[in-house]
């Protein structure tokens, strides 16, 4: 019994910190020192950020090999702490509304333990702690989605969260009793890949991964698996959105790779990789093709965010740490690009509590710099140059097309061809924004300083992240470390 | 990095759009200022080139690229920023920056939003020198998909008619074309890699010790054929054409037509052709029909139309089919046809967007049916029109006829009956182009006037007789003196040749 | 599965599980459908303690027959309206539901019955060759740090609820 | 002889184009006529001393042992296609070049002059200079080229020349009209030029080059036409459809010669196009622009022998033509479409003359060559009296301000130079003694005699249908019947000012003496002098028939009688066809207008907008009607969520798991 | 051993079928409690007779119970919060957004 082993947890132990002292502070202050929560949070968690990034990857595994925390992981944990801290800056005004302030304690504390959620899903190394993780991520964020409580939507979403949510854990657990009986008798990852390295692959096995894809695909929202999404994407409070669109979807794909690489890799017939083939096409048409219609923001994002998520499991493909990496670097930059789409509709919602495409018609006459930020956020969406989402897509596609395999380019045709629909619709956007005719709807305003904070971060990134390799090949180098 | 005098054509725009950025928002004269100072330059730059080039082949620098420099961009995939350039690369160079030169004076009184336009005009010039520059694919594909999407806006925003919708087919198009593209650029990538070897993106390594296997050759080329082929306007892919020059405003149409459309046949040339010479060989006959058939049908189309803009639209399907047609003939002779082609089609067209612009500016029409003689109005607008339409019907003297000629020649080099019916089908364009050209300026230029109202209108102002007389003046330079420009770029086919050669 | 009594136990449960599953399914009354998943539960807690599991028959029955189960009843007296009476389905759900349900039975029991990994083992006999779960084994595991020891899910788990906790107040509470 | 004279020849009226063109705007009309005469008439003489110098200096350059050398003063790479394939611009002095220097130059100057008074009062007068500047600079550097391929470029450019001259009244839809045919047929015709030029270079350039002139590009015409059988054997060789490659290709070629020279059935721009003002057609239409076709064949007369097929394609062509032309010429009222047709009869008869023509001595021929020189001889005399007749109808016009005939009649007492020197010129197309075009059209006749009885015959009778029509027209503007409206209105018609006179005075003089210029003794096909000397059974025949013409021609127009009109009421249908130039015009309306322009341009036009733009928009049309279809998987309701999320994993399981097995 | 599977295969599928076909919410949730046992049901099964020697199973459903109240717990409170926003639980009040 080796209790240090806990200070390897070194990400995880932060944010738990963070949750208690939040926790302490809201139960204990008074009205005054409530006022403070939001900044101190803020910036407590900016710090937090800033450690992770520095502190060193101790490369251990720990409690058995329960939990490993390379490098990989901590870049990834990184990389979501950038994320989280963008989101708690455009929410900190919708935080401090009337609405809202009385909760805001238990806001923060519930995004932290989701966060706790996904660094153990990203750690984890025995499916045990995996599925902790995963309801750790998933359950409060139900709560959390129900936050709205004028909404009659936000209720609607969670209801539509939770039972979505408890049926495909249920789902999942019964995938996962089912790889139980192939995997003599651990649920280490390691051992299971032990063990199903040789051999066929029995029906039971195909039905445990398809239903395990099926379980985590619900975090990833990937279709068939995804029809919560747009429901909950749009009841839901816009910070939660954003930080459900992201964030989550990027714990989950990383958890994912890990999962289905590390302890399925060696699986002799490939099974899952046909499975993810069909999902995948699957995915990014149909999230495309929804997206096609959408009029609400923050609807539309949801069908976007769908067919993003089809394109980050292309890296689940290669099954290399080049893929690793390309997912990774193609996280972050959606995590930028759609967090800086989502700076400016909470930052536009919050003034006005609008979020119909419409009423963005000749934004750009009132708010140049918000229009601006969302243009750049929808080129980079789309795959647009000199903008980060291109280079991430195009090394997402690379990455995958390195493996000599007919079947792969195909998939990677298919992606391509929907990247023109996708950049039809987010043209829409853009479209509305400087083009539709007719008087702007949303007087001009000055956005607070959070959300103008946040909106440079975003925009710092969509113009850098491409231009400058160096995030590249630091998430490849990063990816190395696990494959 | 900065020592090479390349990467400085990136630079400039750039430093442009920041000059641009600092701009007030309708401080027309210093948006103005900052346009006029760094497109000045650029020219200046280009011709700098060319004439450092000529020195530099002259003192017998024969190495196939020039210039070179290569910076590593993305390790873990081998990118680099990789720049070089041949005599087709400065051409083409020469011609963005006579063309954004022209372009910035053509919109000398854009409407609204200035420096937005400007903005996404220098957005839309990086892309386009960055292409000519690289020497890399993947900074070449990025360059090319910067020079796209800029058009989105300037069509959408500053365009006019049914512009959302020509904005959007444009884009979706061309960026369906890149699609295909990038599945080729990648295959290329991945597949060209020696056994052993470390795969890389660099044009000439690839070119030098390419492995393709035949199979995969075919099929890349396909996709990199067609691709390129889109932005080229190669039947059946060109209907974008019509409807985006349509829509576009004047600096729009020029550059895209004259220097965007280009990209498509310099990528067919420097990728498709070049890196896949087996393939090309093998299947250069189905797109030798579909361009083919571009070039007639361009010109047949072109005929009907009453839409000045459209005219000039399916002309240019028709002239940027002959390029590509050119270049699908695989020898010296046509190859450098088809270059000529190029600088021409892009000087000329460019002409006639602009002049198209200021026409549409005063008359506030496009229809040649309801505008006539506006010869006695505009004099000068009239005489340059002439001018461009004789350059475009391929009068001698002009550009267009010794681009023409030298393809047809080439062209005629290929002995077989395939060959030579296209060769001759193609031929026949340039009748009908002077069918078209004359009935537009018949009706335009020449005749009665139409409409009373337009009696009242202004001849040419001095910025857009400056816009004009630069195009002009380049047309006839090298429809006068084509040969150095024929020394300029004999080196850079040497290596394709040999490839092609090779490939059989 | 040697012993006749455990044959017979296992047929009762088993058969007792599948009709009240059936059942809780399929009554129209909502609170009659809480009291059939007890059973079920029930007959779930009797196969553990059969299999050898006690600790977790005790925890099965203590947790969801205990206290899941009384937030059922608590949220469906809390809702309920007089005339509460599930309204009959419109048939072509049903049949759906159906045959959705009756496919994956299908898929999963083809899946098991064609798994390699069937060995002859009896039920005595695992239970004769198996560990011994007892309190101290299982406390020691939850507490170690090493392979098979669950230290860390323990804790985080503890989170996990804490967090529901404070989720769950915070949806229920009415500002 | 330097190369400073041919270089200025091309240099000046290059730079008056220039000149005029770009500074024209700022010139007064008296600067800029002037200009442009004083640069004409420079032009003139350095012509003069050029053709003086290679005719008369007797340098050894020039005439080698009698023989007339061809010389390339200088040629200079333009632009090389490939190492055998170099399209060079230079100067290639022999005598035909010579003798076309002359012509070009005199009837330019000529014209110049006559327009400063004809086109006064004409807004866009520098304009007008400018372009006739361009069209001399085209014109002489077609005649000097080298090359085919240089003869091309000029060709195009005289096209285009001649396009903007015609269109000089661009606010006319008529002009604009005329102009526009004009082009396009032309060319319509040079894309065959373009065609011949393709497949001859092909073949000359791949084949192995010896000879003194072996390396010289595959366009030269030296090369071409000095070892013919070297160089040509191989598209000899080569056959296609059942001709040699090079029969093809000069057939070909041919016909951009004909687009030119209107031979049937290219004709048709060519009455249009009197549209153009009066001197641009004495220039352009009558002198110089269309005996390009001529001259190209003159100047390819080497080659064309070796496939002498081609000879008889020219000589059937112009054979046609030329009776075609002089019918339908019998039946016009416009006095310059008369005289159109009558140019287009009279190059037909050169064309004629030219296919009659041997390059190598034959059994029972007198002179194998005559008809050659004869052709050559005709075109400069017809260049002369034909600019004179149009210059003198030009003065009409100007009196007048009418093309009609009918407007007219009974001019002579109000013209009197008008009349005079119209009567010489009438005389001499008409081939009477002792003006010019009885010397050269006797050559002519005798030359295809030679050939076959059939082709002088034939053209016997078109020379008395020229004398016919010409003296028609003669007699009903200055005989007939005095319109009435010169008397009514205080406006008579009166002589031209000085500048116009003094062309027609001029031209009228070289008409009568031209044909007494021993023409034979400059330009033969071999260089080889050869004395002209009359045939006098040709002579005496062609005589007569041309004195009946013109004394039936007395009996029917010299006074106002009903004979006319009872003639053409015999024959209504014919007169009325000829008069409508046998249908051509609306024939080429219907292939033109109604088949292409409306069902294939209109067609293309269509299967474009809604076929392939249609096939483009339906893709995203049917990406739109996916996504509504698949809406309904969107349902709101949880479980439709869930029955799909459970039907995916399961089928998930399924397919895969079958696909396994 | 698939004896002991076969009851809980059915359990699965009764669940499946629940949550297809129910019209309340708290039913819906019973049959989700349903499919969560049956999961637990069979770790436990293969515990025993396949890996007799581990107790990886055991344990895995000892918090998979947890995991299923808690969750339970969640999912209540929000069906509560429905309640009162609407006043009933029905589950077909809950669908206004849609497509």
């Amino acid at each position: 019994m080796d209790y240090s082993q806990f200070g390897a947890m070194l990400p995880e132990l932060i944010i738990l910190g963070l949750f208690f002292i939040v926790f302490l502070f809201d139960t204990f202050s008074n009205e005054g020192g409530k006022k403070l929560l939001t900044p101190v949070t803020t910036v407590l968690f900016g710090l937090a950020t800033v450690a992770i990034w520095l502190i060193p990857s101790c490369g251990d595994t720990v409690f058995g090999g329960m939990y490993v925390d390379d490098s990989a992981c901590k870049a990834m944990k990184a990389i979501l702490n950038v994320g989280v801290f963008i989101v708690l800056l455009q929410s900190a005004k919708w935080v401090e509304s009337d609405e809202v302030a009385i909760r805001k304690g238990e806001f923060y504390e519930l995004l932290l333990v989701t966060l706790f959620g996904m660094y153990l899903m990203i750690s984890a190394r025995h499916f045990l702690l995996f599925i902790i993780g995963l309801e750790s991520a998933s359950l409060p964020l139900a709560a959390m989605v129900a936050f709205n409580k004028k909404h009659y939507e936000s209720h609607e979403a969670a209801v539509k969260y939770i039972l979505t949510a408890v049926f495909s854990s249920a789902i999942l657990l019964t995938g996962l009793s089912f790889v139980y009986a192939f995997s003599g008798g651990s649920l280490y990852f390691d051992d299971i890949r032990a063990e199903l390295s040789s051999g066929s692959t029995p029906g039971l096995l195909i039905c445990a991964l398809a239903f395990m894809i099926a379980g985590i695909g619900f975090k990833l929202s990937l279709v068939p698996f995804h029809l919560w999404t747009a429901d909950v994407y749009q009841g839901a409070p816009t910070a939660i959105t954003a930080y459900l669109s992201v964030i989550s979807k990027g714990a989950a794909a990383f958890a994912f790779f890990v999962i289905f690489v590390q302890a399925f890799g060696t699986l002799y017939s490939a099974a899952w990789e046909w499975m993810m083939y069909a999902v995948i096409i699957v995915t990014i048409t149909i999230g495309n093709l929804f997206a096609i219609r959408q009029k609400n923001m923050k609807r539309f994002m949801a069908f976007s965010s769908i067919s993003q998520a089809g394109y980050i499991m292309l890296g689940v493909m290669t099954e290399s740490a080049l893929g690793l990496g390309s997912m990774m670097f193609y996280i972050f930059v959606y995590v930028v690009s759609n967090l800086a789409v989502f700076s400016v509709i909470s930052a536009i919602e919050n003034k006005t509590g609008k979020v119909g495409m419409d009423d963005y018609d000749g934004l750009h006459k009132t708010n140049p710099w918000l229009s601006f930020a969302m243009t750049l956020a929808m080129f980079s969406l789309a795959g647009i140059p000199p903008f980060a989402g291109f280079f991430s897509k195009i090394l997402i596609f690379t990455s995958v097309t390195a493996s000599d395999s007919m079947a792969l380019y195909m998939l990677v045709l298919v992606a391509l061809i929907n990247t023109i629909i996708s950049l039809y619709y987010y043209l829409l956007v853009v479209k509305a924004i400087w083009i539709n005719p007719g008087e702007a709807r949303i007087e001009s305003f000055r956005s607070a300083f959070s959300e103008r904070l946040a909106l440079w971060l975003c925009v710092g990134g969509i113009v850098f992240f491409g231009l400058v390799s160096g995030i590249y090949q630091f998430c490849v180098e990063s990816a190395a470390t696990l494959v | 990095m900065f020592s090479n005098f390349l990467i400085w054509f990136v630079i400039v725009p750039v430093i442009m759009m920041a000059g641009l950025a600092c701009c007030g928002n309708s401080n027309m004269k210093a948006i103005r200022t900052v346009m006029v100072v760094c497109s000045t330059v650029l020219l200046g730059m280009a011709i700098w080139l060319v004439c450092e080039f000529l020195d530099m082949r002259a003192a017998g620098d024969t190495s196939e690229m020039l210039f070179t420099g290569s910076w590593m961009w993305y390790e873990p995939l081998n990118i680099h920023l990789a720049v070089g350039v041949d005599g087709i690369s400065v051409l083409m160079l020469l011609l963005s920056a006579i063309i954004v030169f022209a372009g910035t004076f053509a919109s000398w009184k854009i409407d609204p939003l200035p420096k937005n336009f400007f903005l996404w005009f220098a957005l839309l010039s990086t892309g386009v020198f960055g292409f000519f520059i690289s020497i890399d694919m993947f900074t070449m594909f990025m360059f090319y998909e910067v020079a796209l999407i800029p058009m989105y806006l300037l069509i959408g925003v500053w365009g006019t008619g049914r512009k959302e919708y020509s904005a959007m087919k444009l884009t979706l198009m061309l960026m369906g074309g890149s699609a295909f593209l990038m599945l080729g650029l990648l295959g290329i990538y991945w597949h060209s890699v020696p056994a052993g070897g470390v795969p890389t993106w660099n044009i000439l390594e690839i070119a030098h010790n390419s492995a393709i296997a035949p199979s995969w050759q075919n099929l890349l080329f396909c996709f990199t054929f067609v691709g390129f082929g889109v932005l080229g306007a190669m039947f059946p892919f060109h209907t974008w054409s019509p409807d985006g020059h349509a829509c576009a405003p004047t600096a729009v149409s020029m550059l895209h037509a004259g220097v965007l459309m280009k990209l498509g046949g310099y990528g067919c040339f420097r990728i498709a052709i070049y890196l896949l010479p087996s393939a090309a060989q093998e299947l250069a006959w189905i797109f030798i029909i579909l361009t083919g058939i571009s070039i007639v049908y361009g010109a047949f189309s072109a005929c009907v139309q009453t839409d000045l803009k459209y005219i000039n639209a399916y002309s240019s399907v028709s002239h940027c089919g002959m390029v590509l047609f050119a270049i699908l003939m695989l020898n010296r002779t046509a190859m450098t046809g088809g270059i000529l082609q190029m600088l021409s089609h892009g000087l000329m067209t460019a002409l006639f967007f602009a002049l198209i612009g200021m026409i549409y500016g005063r008359t506030h029409t496009r229809d040649i049916r309801q505008m006539g003689g506006l010869m006695k109005i505009m004099p000068y607008l009239g005489v340059c029109y002439m001018i461009a339409g004789f350059a475009s019907l391929g009068l001698p003297g002009m550009s267009g006829f010794v681009a023409e000629m030298t393809i047809f020649f080439g062209a005629f080099e290929n002995g077989d009956m395939f060959h030579r019916v296209f060769v001759i089908a193609a031929t026949c364009a340039i009748v009908i182009t002077a069918v078209y050209i004359l009935r537009v300026v018949g009706k335009l230029i020449l005749g009665p006037v139409q409409d009373d109202h337009h009696l009242t209108l202004t001849d040419a102002t001095w910025w857009e007789r400056f816009s004009t007389a630069t195009l002009i003046v380049c047309l006839a330079g090298i429809g006068f003196f084509p040969n150095w420009i024929n020394e300029t770029i004999q080196h850079s086919f040497t290596p394709i040749i040999n490839a092609l050669n090779m490939a059989i | 599965m040697d012993s006749v009594a455990n044959i017979i136990l296992y047929f009762v449960v088993a058969l007792c599980i599948a009709v009240f599953s059936v059942m809780t399914v399929t009554s129209r009354k909502i609170l009659r459908a809480a009291t059939y998943l007890l059973f079920v539960l029930i007959g779930t807690a009797v196969f553990y303690f059969q299999l050898g599991y006690q600790f977790l028959g005790a925890v099965q029955i203590a947790v969801y027959a205990g206290g899941i189960m009384v937030l059922f009843v608590f949220s469906i007296l809390l809702t309920r309206r007089p005339d509460d009476k599930a309204p009959l389905l419109a048939s072509h759900r049903r049949a759906l539901g159906i045959g959705l349900s009756l496919s994956g039975l299908v898929l999963l029991l083809l899946a098991l019955f064609f798994m390699p990994l069937v060995d002859g083992l009896s039920l005595s006999e695992c239970l004769e060759s198996g560990m011994s779960i007892d309190m101290a084994t299982i406390g020691k595991a939850f507490v170690g740090t090493d392979r098979f020891q669950y230290l860390l899910p323990f804790e985080a788990i503890s989170v996990l609820l804490l967090a529901c906790i404070i989720g769950g107040v915070t949806v229920a509470r009415k500002r | 002889m330097g190369t400073t004279l041919p270089i200025l020849i091309l240099a000046i009226p290059f730079a008056m184009f220039l000149i005029l063109g770009i500074g024209g705007v700022k010139m007064s009309r008296k600067l800029a006529g002037i200009l442009g005469i004083c640069a004409n008439g420079t032009l003139a003489v350095l012509a003069y001393i050029v053709a003086f110098t290679y005719f008369f200096s007797g340098d050894a350059a020039f005439i080698l042992d009698g023989v007339r050398q061809q010389v390339q003063i200088f040629d200079v790479t333009w632009l090389a296609f490939t190492e055998r394939m170099v399209v060079n611009i230079g100067f290639l002095l022999d005598p035909i070049c010579a003798m076309m220097l002359v012509v070009i130059t005199t009837i330019s100057f000529m014209v110049h002059l006559y327009s400063w008074g004809y086109m006064e009062h004409e807004p866009g007068f520098q304009r007008y200079y400018a372009f006739l500047s361009l069209f001399t600079f085209s014109m002489l550097g077609l005649v000097v080229a080298t090359n085919i391929f240089q003869m091309y470029i000029f060709w195009e450019l005289v096209g285009v020349s001649s396009y903007l001259l015609i269109g000089f009244f661009y606010k006319l839809p008529s002009a604009v009209a005329a102009s526009k045919k004009a082009f396009i047929v032309t060319r319509f015709a040079d894309l065959f030029m373009l065609i011949g030029i393709l497949v001859l270079s092909y073949y000359v350039s791949h084949t192995p080059a010896d000879g003194p002139l072996g390396g010289a590009s595959a366009f030269n015409f030296l090369m071409l036409n000095s070892n013919p059988g070297n160089v040509l054997a191989s598209t000899v060789g080569a056959t296609f459809m059942g001709g040699s490659v090079l029969t093809w290709a000069m057939i070909f070629i041919f016909v951009g010669g004909m687009g030119k020279s209107a031979m049937m059935p290219l004709h048709i721009w060519l009455p249009d196009a009197m549209e153009g003002p009066t001197p641009v057609s004495a220039l352009i239409h009558a002198a110089t622009m269309v005996v390009a076709g001529v001259y190209l064949v003159a100047r390819f007369f080497p080659v064309f022998c070796i496939v002498p097929d081609s000879l008889t394609f020219i000589t059937v062509v112009g054979a046609i033509t030329a009776f075609y032309a002089a019918v339908v010429a019998c039946a016009q009222i416009d006095i310059k479409r008369i005289l159109a047709f009558s140019t287009i009869s009279q190059i037909a008869f050169m064309m004629v003359a030219l296919g009659c023509a041997y390059n190598e001595p034959v059994e029972g021929v007198h002179y194998s060559g005559l008809g050659y020189m004869a052709g050559m001889f005709h075109l400069f005399t017809h260049a002369m009296f034909k600019a004179l007749l149009f210059l003198g109808a030009g003065c009409l016009i100007h009196a007048v301000h009418s093309n009609n005939y009918t407007e007219m009649g009974g001019l002579r007492k109000y013209m009197p130079i008008c009349h005079i020197t119209f009567l010489i010129g009438c005389l001499a197309i008409a081939g009477i003694w002792p003006f010019s075009g009885f010397f050269s059209k006797d050559e002519m006749l005798a030359a295809m005699f030679s050939r076959h009885w059939f082709w002088g015959a034939w053209m016997t009778m078109v020379a008395g249908l020229t004398a016919f029509y010409m003296f028609r027209m003669y007699y009903m503007v200055f005989w007939w019947e005095e319109n009435p409206k010169y008397r009514e209105s205080g406006h008579k018609p009166h002589d031209a000012p000085w500048q116009m006179s003094l062309p027609l005075i001029i031209l009228a003089l070289v008409s009568c003496v031209a044909g007494f210029i021993p023409f034979g003794e400059f330009v033969t096909f071999n260089g080889e002098p050869y004395h002209i000397h009359i045939e006098p059974s040709v002579a005496a025949t062609s005589l007569t028939v041309a004195v009946a013409a013109i004394a039936l021609a007395t009996v029917m127009y010299a006074k106002k009688n009903p004979l006319p009109s009872k003639i053409k009421n015999l024959w209504p249908g014919l007169w009325t066809a000829a008069n409508r130039r046998f249908y051509w015009d609306e024939i080429y309306q219907f292939i033109t207008h109604r088949f292409i322009f409306n069902i294939i341009c209109r067609g293309i036009a269509w299967f474009d907008r809604h076929i392939i733009d249609g096939t483009m928009d339906a893709m995203a049309t049917v990406t739109q009607w996916c996504s509504v279809r698949i809406k309904g998987m969107q349902s709101g309701s949880i479980q439709t969520y869930v029955i799909w999320y459970f039907i995916g994993a399961v089928l998930l399981a399924a397919v895969t798991w079958i696909c396994i097995l | 051993m698939l004896w002991y599977l076969v009851p809980s295969v059915i359990m699965f599928a009764a669940g499946v079928y629940g949550f297809c076909t129910r019209k309340n919410m708290i039913a819906l949730l019973i049959s989700l409690e349903l499919m969560l046992n049956s999961a637990d049901l069979n770790f436990v099964v293969f515990n025993r007779f396949l890996f007799p020697g581990s107790m990886e199973g055991m344990v895995f459903t000892l918090f998979a119970i947890a995991i299923a109240a808690a969750e339970t717990a969640i999912a209540i409170a929000i069906i509560i919060n429905i309640y009162r926003a609407v006043g009933n639980t029905d589950i077909n009040s809950v669908k206004q957004m849609k497509f």
